[in-house]
């Protein structure tokens, strides 16, 4: 089998921010999502909430200017843009559960065809399990993107017909971004959106072993 | 005269007794309330049950508690942190037990305990191995799972400025859970950078009225701050870049 | 049967006043509860709740100085004090519903000797119902008192062994103020706690019908 | 650029169709959009069914819209007012449909479709003709009874001020429905008394963050405020005493 084309996680951040429009709302997870914030056009306005409190989180603090009051869920220290808000806990998380997000991005360890989410516990006997506000996410925007390689290190398929590992969510995924190709969950299962290099539905489908839509 | 202030944080925290539950502020380090934490070791009241977002970080604040065999209990949605390893020994020891919690959950549990409803329908978690056992229902096409209030003998949390009246308000994102857990606790203890004058809050800028709050106790400025005015000059834990570059 | 002692609305206003401690969060119904309010110590503070959306709620404004922003749960125009809080519906009756107020004191057209209410309809035909916050007031605070005549104007109890009228809340009366005496209510029904003048237990009894516990 | 600002009422209320329902922020005339409901009134959506403490005051803003025999069915907790003769007429008359609600049930209700509760437990009203029929349960020792939310096509509220990315505050207690009917409706439309820079609220005192606010128009200062200061002048309801001397 040749080659397939995989683009690098800060393309792939570029690519999932090229799909969100201005006046989004739009929470980025805990790692590799949060690339995704340094791609947003910086001549659109598109707000980001963080859910320890926080609507219009602008980026980093200058050196010497981080404020140990004002950090975002991955509790690194942001800053507060002009026309942001904060809020308590319950608030954040009304906001959230209410479909009031726009978009919030998240990694997998797995997605099923049916749109259940894996990504907070791969279960391992011994593990301290810690679930944070994945699960609220899960369910908590209108848009669930996932952002993910499409094989794990092993090789083995992170789009998959049922979730071995623990479900963060049901049915909650609406489009996967994985370094091969784009793919949108369907009520028919995974269909290829959009394929990376000269990446062939044909090829996707070998290595993920799952029957998709064509684009 | 109301006045809720108490002169130190030994008498903030007096009363808790063995088998408390004691909810503490803070989302991670901030808005964690240190100061009342290490009162609250100087009490040496044990078999507590502890309810916070996290499980301690680095070996100060509730991490310290938790190392002092005070705790065994914790309702937290996150406990596993680089810096964790105060909890993650004495989980793998067998020493605390660990109700894990949905985040939205657990802030909408409290806000429930503190604003007298009995039990809500919550779509977090349902269908996951957090919400076995729960009981669910279908509603207007979509699946819920029963939750229930948690509430506490004390709350300990961390705010900006209170007047004596007990009217508090926040800085940033250490508000997160203080204003859920006020309302929340049969006790509520807070600690402040300084005291405000009554009538020096604006009543359209409370964020937690004093309604909720029983024992205020200022420890003095967060060292980024003087006067109110943000200096910087700190690490995201909060230690002096100055005192820091005298170390290395 | 000889005339019975009754004291004036203001008299007994002043009497539930002087059992309202100093730092007590105290709603106070429409109507005649209301009147609590100026017979509170001018020397002591206590924080009187709106449930529209007030802790902290001042007396009436100077005339001139009608603010029709400022407002209590009667519609009238009121004051906020140095130490108020302005806060939405939602939280407002959290506070109720949730059991952080002292007292209330509120109006009844009855109230049973198990600590039923009887105090927004007549249950009359025709009547156009309105509730508001009376149920809610009714549940919402760690003492209810009721301030009312102990008769109606036709002469028959407020105190009853079961309401006839539509309930309002089930066992919620901690105490009963009215012109002629003041009631606990207990778990073997009223207990006269105070009577007026010369008015006895049994005099009283006589005229609500009803057993009474002793002072 | 984010702009929510409209420019007339009338876009703001466009798109209302029949049979819609909208929710309208205001305890008695406190927080009433009335400039809004004018607009909706001149659009002559009918079969409507409004959610508001109240059912009109007057013969101006609410009463009106009833009135003008646009509503068929209205979510309230107290309708009969001393000035609600407009409702009292067409309820007497078999004209309008009344849902009552506690006014706490009311709230809670329009928060839990705000934040996607699914249903709660609530001790409100247990026992009374107003949960007849609903299921109870006893938690904990005490009886609740199941509510659910309730959403809306529009919100139609008043602000004091909102910037253009539709974060409000208010002026006291006209804020009452306004922070959670804005979001428990498709859409959400304010009204305020004039907009503000972005940037000129503080993030500490925003009431109502921009999420929930789809549009906002600017339709003046209320007759007594001026430049954000209070004057006076006016009665209970914001009428000038000056106009009302020479009146009478």
């Amino acid at each position: 089998m040749t080659e397939l084309t995989r683009i690098s996680r800060q393309d792939l951040a570029a690519r999932i921010a090229a799909d969100i429009r201005e006046g989004s709302f739009v929470n980025l997870g805990i790692g590799a999502p949060t690339l995704v914030a340094n791609y947003l056009p910086a001549d659109e306005e598109i707000i980001l909430h963080t859910e320890n409190g926080l609507l219009g989180m602008g980026p980093k603090p200058e050196e010497g200017r981080i404020d140990p009051d004002l950090i975002n869920a991955g509790k690194q220290p942001v800053t507060a843009l002009d026309g942001a808000a904060y809020f308590h806990h319950a608030d954040s998380f009304g906001m959230m559960r209410g479909g009031h997000l726009d978009v919030c991005v998240l990694g997998a360890f797995q997605v099923a065809q049916n749109g259940d989410l894996a990504n907070w516990s791969t279960g391992a006997p011994g593990a301290i399990p810690a679930v944070g506000g994945a699960m609220d996410l899960a369910i908590g925007a209108k848009d669930v993107y996932v952002m993910t390689d499409l094989l794990t290190k092993q090789g083995e398929s992170k789009l998959v017909a049922a979730c071995s590992y623990p479900l963060t969510g049901v049915g909650c995924v609406t489009r996967v971004y994985t370094d091969h190709a784009v793919f949108d969950v369907t009520a028919d299962g995974f269909r290829v959106r959009e394929t990376f290099g000269d990446n062939t539905a044909a090829q996707l489908e070998e290595l993920t072993g799952l029957t998709l839509q064509g684009e | 005269m109301i006045d809720k202030s108490v002169a130190s944080v030994t008498d903030a925290v007096a009363g808790i007794e063995d088998g408390s539950t004691v909810m503490i502020g803070g989302f991670g380090r901030a808005g964690q309330p240190v100061e009342l934490i290490d009162a609250l070791i100087a009490t040496g009241a044990k078999d507590l049950t502890i309810v916070n977002n996290n499980a301690g970080n680095g070996d100060t604040g509730l991490a310290a508690l938790l190392a002092a065999g005070q705790v065994t209990k914790i309702v937290c949605s996150f406990p596993r942190q680089s810096d964790s390893w105060v909890f993650d020994g004495l989980y793998r020891d067998g020493k605390i037990e660990l109700e894990l919690v949905p985040q939205g959950n657990l802030a909408e549990r409290i806000r429930a305990a503190g604003a007298g409803i009995g039990a809500f329908f919550s779509p977090t978690g349902v269908g996951t191995q957090l919400a076995e056992g729960k009981e669910t229902r279908e509603i207007d096409g979509r699946t819920y799972a029963l939750e229930y209030p948690i509430k506490a003998d004390y709350a300990l949390i961390s705010a900006y400025r209170a007047d004596r009246w007990g009217n508090l308000v926040y800085r940033e994102t250490a508000r997160n859970f203080g204003p859920i857990m006020a309302t929340a606790a049969a006790t509520t203890v807070v600690q402040v950078d300084a005291m405000a004058e009554l009538g020096s809050i604006d009543p359209e800028h409370v964020v937690t009225p004093g309604i909720f709050v029983d024992r205020v106790v200022p420890v003095g400025e967060r060292r980024w701050v003087k006067d109110g005015v943000f200096l910087g000059g700190v690490d995201i834990e909060g230690r002096s870049l100055a005192d820091k570059e005298v170390a290395s």
